[in-house]
């Protein structure tokens, strides 16, 4: 290292050091994290439940925000990749300040954010991902409103008799969340003597699956079913159609965003049917019908798309809930609205929203149970059945 | 038995624009002699630009597809224009960090422009695939694969019957002589490149609707360009077209009977074998073109 | 001259390209501490059999002996290795380096520092550093480039690049040394100086194949000269009767023309 | 006066987590420290023996990987019989994690080196994406996309003070700093010795080198194997500071960002990597609040093709230059290529 270029070298680190030391104050505002796939295989989802958080934000801003000081989210991109969502979360701790986080949309990424709440002992708030690990693992800085696969099959179970399926097909997206569904509705599948044949997985942004589709096309199984983001599932049913599968197809995970199925996959779509934890279709279905419509019309005025709305209303649920924890905790403290978390109850889009203990004593995980629907998709509209 | 026939139609399907990804390639890595990280990015571009002419400017999808190569002709011409003109001479290394530059330039400009989510393209043909026997196939990949076919016949008879074509296998062979008889070296590289980058515009266009479009698209097709490059020889146009349907083959039949998840491996295995066995890539006339 | 066994031997040597045949049954040797000169018009193949012998080029038949051992098959650093080292025509330096760098490079094969020593800074390493320095000086000072130690070797005029190269060829530590023409392009100061640094190179007992245009420098230093022609020899001996010989006149200097 | 120098600049860096309490710079410094011991390895390839190699992050994820892997255990079955692994120590798992690393530096050096130019780079672009591939479908030795999370830090079972384990900021970034400086001395020993100078000489004239008797593949191979098992190990020091590894880790995009570490910094320098490492490290995080990651690479992207064309160099040279010119103009200013012999023996 010679003389003169150290000198450079110091002072570059030192100048940019200097910069980021003087960041501004922070000003009077709570602020709370984001985390969500904004790039990458799940780019769609994430920015539809984003979305949904900011409505959710600015309502309860207009409404004199929470102990009197306004809501500030703050929104980062995890990429759809798991050590991104790691060191997003840890600079939104960190750096950020946010005292209560909510994330990170698949399984592989919340599970990724896990051990950083537990490090810096700061709660989060999970709104989607459904591998049931996340709530069994003993992480008792962890808050679920989105149902785990075990719940969505026990909750699929109820609707299987007017279904009479003889063999089901898998075919699921290569991470926690798609092999979690696999697991959990083949043993569910088994217990009602429901045989399974093929369980064919997909890489997270693999776009060619007619290769797995053909193999599937010459199982004798009567029932496909599908469990992935939108954008793959799009794909799926147009290169299903384009083989010829006549196979009654069934996705899971209530991320498949109905409407855009049939925006994108046209006529393939019809004789679908999806498991929705959110029926916008039908806001009376929903347990708060006025909050629900009020939700959808602010969707549309922002001029959002229709079909994001089954996907939204996670963010929206989730950021209520937070806000009913931060004004029980009566301070913006991530010990108290932890504490706050379990005693919080309201009513969310998808149904009654209150923590009850799961996982390995004295270290529960918090998870609420939601509606389940089982909508179909005839000539181009969804239909959704009297459950 | 139809499980291999139906995949034996995916196969020659998508070997078509496979080969138009190989051909665009062999031509620039073959006379040029440069490593082109930016032809994945020429590809997400023509698949980007059948997406813009379709579905915001609501032009009609037969005529975008022309549109869109034109336009991944311009912006070949611009890339070679204004980054490899200067570096004339300058050793393999060098253009390689500079491609590697526009690469990154290119990817993160179209992240801006058309944002993370990925975008689906309406076409005009129907969902119902044609059926014949126990094979079914969609017809929008019908015409995928007979537009491609189109194009590498147009190549191979630009390349071989025409006065450019000529010029561009004299530059091949040996630019300094090349030169001495009156060819324009720096014009016949700027055509190449172009040529080379609409070829992959053209292989984004049509698999654009077939697939998704979305920023990253682009570095896998790269990669498997290469793959077909080096599985056909350097700059031989044939082995090029070969090396398309052999990749598309090998990767349907990996996926289909071996695991779908090493589909992607096939192509770079395929590098690493036959770099290693015969560098001068299978179909041995490799250093001449056509 | 004594007849010892021969220390290089080149035994019906053919190489060719395709059609060319660029080398027809080569055969000549080279004795222990002889200076022999290889001449012959341009494309007569002397490069071709410089490259043959040192490894770089594999001959289509026939087989090179050094000190008895065949070369056939071995690699060119390994010819290297066994003291049969070549230099260059055109590229004969390593030009982002200084001089002395580059004699320390060709040092290589003598330096005994090992991977673990030289990481664990052990203290052999830092004794044979200096002792390959030292070394290095040596050979600047036989060559007579020293003063230019710290210059860098692209940045030398002409013949002191020419006799960098040699320098390095030196520092490789040769039995045999093959020198490609290396007065071409020197004026008559600087081959004078390549003269006396020829004679005392001889001096050491090193064994000289030289390649060379220059007619008169090829017969003042040459004991012996071998004339090549269309790939064959046509001539051998010494410089005097070569001089004298019709068929080499014929062959260089075309028909009527006596040699001077 | 050189040592000394080092000397104080080491010691400035030492000092660093006393007056730098903000934990998210430490962070930053911790993965700048990983990215810059990453970028020295690949300078040894790269600007030492002048072979671009774009499969390094090949090397780093493989380290990473092989750390993780050894230190959590795993159980694997291959072609029938299964290999079960228990946890070992972290600092058993960073040697391991590097030797594999090293071991893949030889095997991949032996078969890429037997190519030259555009294929070498095309075949070490493939060696890291055929890696990366696999990381994501063995599911049950790497769990693929569900990564393998909860890594163990470093934790080292001292005589005296028993089990320290490395949770906090400071600790990491010490033992960051610690290896970097064992990295950093071994590329400098390396290159002024007798092998760096046969590498120098192969990336100067390989022709020339080879007719002095240089084994061009031994010292290729060699230097292969030592820059990828640096690679491992800032690869493993990744691993059980982030505590999380997925298939991503392979993305071509690490590679780039080491390539331009180096090629901005001043290939063949040893300056060059930490002075590129440094700027790519800090310069994101201060940018993070005015332009999106999306712009910065865009201006990432064009920094790389003006340094290539206008300091073809790197910013080391040319400010070294600069201030040469400035104090002494030195004889012959050379390149920073070897250390100055000159002054070591001179007559």
């Amino acid at each position: 290292m010679t003389r003169r270029t150290s000198g450079v070298a110091g002072l570059a680190v030192a100048l940019l050091i200097g910069a980021l030391a003087a960041r501004p104050e922070a000003q009077q505002t709570i602020k709370v994290g984001v985390i969500q796939p904004l790039t990458g295989a799940f780019a769609a989802s994430g920015t539809y439940v984003s979305n949904g958080a900011r409505i959710a934000a600015d309502e309860i801003n207009a409404a004199g925000g929470v102990l009197g000081r306004k809501i500030e989210l703050v929104v980062e991109d995890n990429k759809s990749n798991p050590t991104e969502a790691a060191s997003v979360a840890e600079k939104l701790i960190v750096r950020d300040k946010v005292p209560v986080l909510m994330g990170a949309w698949g399984s592989s990424l919340t599970l990724a954010v896990m051990p950083k709440l537990m490090e810096y002992q700061v709660p989060m708030l999970v709104e989607t991902s459904s591998s049931d690990k996340i709530t069994t693992i003993g992480n008792p800085f962890v808050f679920r409103i989105s149902p785990p696969s075990s719940v969505e099959a026990t909750g699929f179970a109820r609707m299987i008799d007017q279904l009479k399926i003889g063999k089901a097909d898998f075919l699921v997206v290569n991470n926690d969340w798609g092999l979690g569904t696999a697991d959990q509705f083949t043993r569910m599948f088994k217990a009602h003597n429901i045989k399974v044949g093929l369980v064919e997985n997909m890489a997270q942004n693999a776009q060619d699956m007619s290769a797995q589709l053909a193999k599937i096309k010459a199982s004798d199984a009567d029932t496909l079913i599908v469990t992935t983001a939108v954008e793959q599932l799009t794909l799926v049913f147009k290169q299903a159609a384009a083989l010829g599968l006549k196979r009654r197809i069934i996705t899971t995970g209530g991320s498949q965003v109905p409407d855009q199925l049939i925006e994108q996959a046209g006529g393939a779509a019809n004789g679908t049917s999806h498991i929705a934890f959110f029926a916008p279709w039908n806001p009376d279905l929903s347990a708060d019908p006025a909050r629900a419509r009020a939700f959808i019309a602010e969707w549309k005025k922002r001029g959002y798309a229709f079909a994001g709305l089954t996907e939204s209303f996670r963010g929206y649920d989730g950021i209520r809930t937070i806000a009913a924890a931060i004004t029980k905790a009566g301070k913006p403290d991530a010990a108290a609205i932890r504490t706050a978390f379990w005693t919080v109850e309201l009513t969310g889009l998808g149904g009654k929203i209150k923590f009850n203990k799961v996982g390995p004593a004295g270290m529960e995980s918090g998870q609420s149970i939601c509606d389940i629907f089982l909508v179909r998709i005839e000539n181009g509209k969804v239909v959704v059945p009297k459950a | 038995m139809d499980q291999l026939l139906q995949h034996l139609v995916n196969a020659v399907v998508l070997g078509g624009t496979y080969a138009l990804l190989g051909i665009g390639l062999t031509l620039i890595f073959g006379i040029m002699r440069v490593v082109n990280f930016t032809h994945g990015e020429l590809y997400a571009f023509g698949a980007y630009a059948v997406y813009w002419f379709v579905a915001t400017s609501g032009v009609n999808f037969f005529l975008a597809i022309p549109l869109a190569i034109a336009a991944g002709l311009l912006l070949g011409a611009a890339v070679e224009y204004l980054l490899l003109r200067p570096m004339r001479g300058a050793d393999i290394d060098t253009t390689m960090l500079v491609m590697i530059g526009a690469w990154i330039v290119m990817q993160n400009s179209e992240m801006i422009v058309w944002g993370g989510v990925a975008k689906s393209i309406t076409t005009p043909f129907p969902e119902s695939p044609l059926v014949v026997g126990p094979v079914s196939v969609s017809w929008l990949r019908l015409f995928a694969l007979g537009f491609a076919l189109l194009l590498i016949a147009g190549t191979y008879v630009l390349i071989n019957r025409t006065k450019l074509g000529k010029a561009m296998r004299a530059t091949f062979q040996d630019s300094d002589t090349a030169a001495l008889m009156g060819v324009n070296i720096r014009a016949i590289h700027t055509a190449t490149f172009a040529i080379g980058s609409g070829l992959a515009a053209a292989a984004g266009a049509l698999l654009g609707p077939v697939f998704l479009v979305e920023p990253t698209m682009g570095d896998l097709a790269s990669l498997k360009a290469f793959a077909i490059v080096i599985l056909g020889g350097l700059g031989n146009v044939t082995g090029a077209t070969i090396g398309g349907f052999a990749l598309a083959l090998v990767e349907e039949m990996g996926a289909g009977y071996v695991s779908s998840g090493y589909r992607d491996a096939m192509g770079f295995a395929i590098i690493i074998v036959v770099l290693l066995i015969k560098p001068t890539g299978l179909f041995a006339r490799a250093e001449r073109v056509g | 001259m004594t007849m010892s066994m021969p220390e290089l031997s080149v035994e019906h040597i053919s190489v060719t390209f395709g059609g060319l045949v660029a080398i027809a049954d080569l055969n000549f040797t080279v004795a222990k501490g002889e200076t022999v000169g290889l001449i012959g018009s341009n494309g007569a193949g002397k490069t071709t059999a410089f490259n043959v012998i040192t490894g770089f080029q594999r001959p289509t038949e026939g087989i090179v002996r050094f000190r008895e051992r065949p070369l056939n098959g071995l690699k060119p650093h390994q010819v290297a290795s066994l003291g049969l080292v070549r230099t260059f025509q055109r590229t004969s330096v390593f030009p982002n380096n200084t001089v002395l760098e580059n004699v320390l490079i060709g040092l290589h094969r003598s330096g005994r520092s090992t991977f673990w020593g030289t990481l664990l800074a052990w203290p052999g390493v830092a004794a044979a550093e200096r002792a390959m320095t030292e070394r290095a000086w040596e050979i600047l000072n036989l060559v007579g480039i020293e003063r230019r130690a710290s210059e860098l070797g692209g940045a030398l005029p002409y013949g002191d690049q020419r006799l960098l190269g040699v320098a390095l060829a030196l520092a490789a530590n040769p039995s045999m040394l093959l020198l490609d023409e290396p007065v071409s392009g020197m004026n008559a100061v600087e081959t004078a100086r390549f003269v006396r640094l020829l004679e005392a190179i001889r001096g050491l007992g090193i064994t000289i194949l030289l390649v060379e245009h220059d007619m008169p420098l090829v017969m003042g230093v040459c004991d012996r000269v071998v004339v090549l022609n269309q790939g064959r020899v046509i001539a051998e001996g010494q410089p005097a009767a070569i001089q004298r010989n019709p068929d080499v006149i014929r062959a260089y200097l075309g028909q009527g023309a006596a040699c001077a | 006066m050189r040592r000394a120098l080092s000397y104080a600049w080491l010691l400035a860096l030492f000092t660093v987590p006393i007056w730098l309490q903000d934990q998210y710079l430490l962070h930053v410094a911790i993965v700048t420290g990983i990215f810059i011991i990453a970028a020295m390895s690949l300078n040894l390839l790269l600007g030492y023996t002048g072979q671009l190699s774009l499969g390094h992050v090949g090397f780093f994820g493989i380290g990473a990987y092989a750390s993780a892997l050894a230190a959590v255990g795993f159980d694997v079955d291959v072609f029938g019989h299964t290999f079960v692994h228990d946890p070992w120590p972290v600092p058993a798992a960073f040697a391991i994690g590097t030797a594999v690393a090293g071991l893949c530096g030889y095997l991949i050096g032996k078969l890429s080196f037997r190519v030259r130019g555009a294929y070498f780079v095309i075949v070490t672009v493939s060696f890291a994406e055929v890696v990366r591939i696999v990381a994501v479908n063995w599911v049950d030795l790497t769990q693929g996309p569900l990564a393998v999370t909860n890594i163990p830090p470093f934790a080292f079972a001292l005589p005296a003070i028993g089990r320290y384990t490395l949770y906090s900021k400071v600790s990491n970034y010490y033992l960051v700093l610690l290896v970097a400086t064992a990295a950093y001395v071994t590329i400098k020993r390396l290159v002024g010795s007798r092998i760096g100078r046969a590498m120098i000489a192969l990336r100067e004239n390989e022709q020339l080198a080879v007719s002095v008797g240089i084994d061009v593949t031994r010292y290729l191979v060699l230097a292969a194997v030592v820059s990828a098992a640096m690679a491992g190990a800032a690869g493993s020091l990744y691993a059980h500071y982030i505590r999380i590894v997925d298939p991503d880790i392979f993305v071509f995009l690490y590679t780039v960002t080491m390539v331009i570490m180096v090629i901005t910094g001043g290939k063949g320098t040893l300056a060059g990597p930490i002075v590129g490492g440094l700027i790519f490290g800090f310069v994101p995080v201060v940018g993070r609040s005015f332009a999106s990651p999306e712009v910065q690479w865009i201006l990432y992207g064009g920094l790389m093709i003006l340094v290539v064309f206008l300091l073809p160099q790197g910013i080391t040279p040319a400010v070294r230059r600069l201030a040469a010119a400035r104090i002494a103009p030195r004889p012959n200013g050379n390149l920073d290529v070897l250390p100055d012999a000159s002054q070591a023996g001179g007559r």
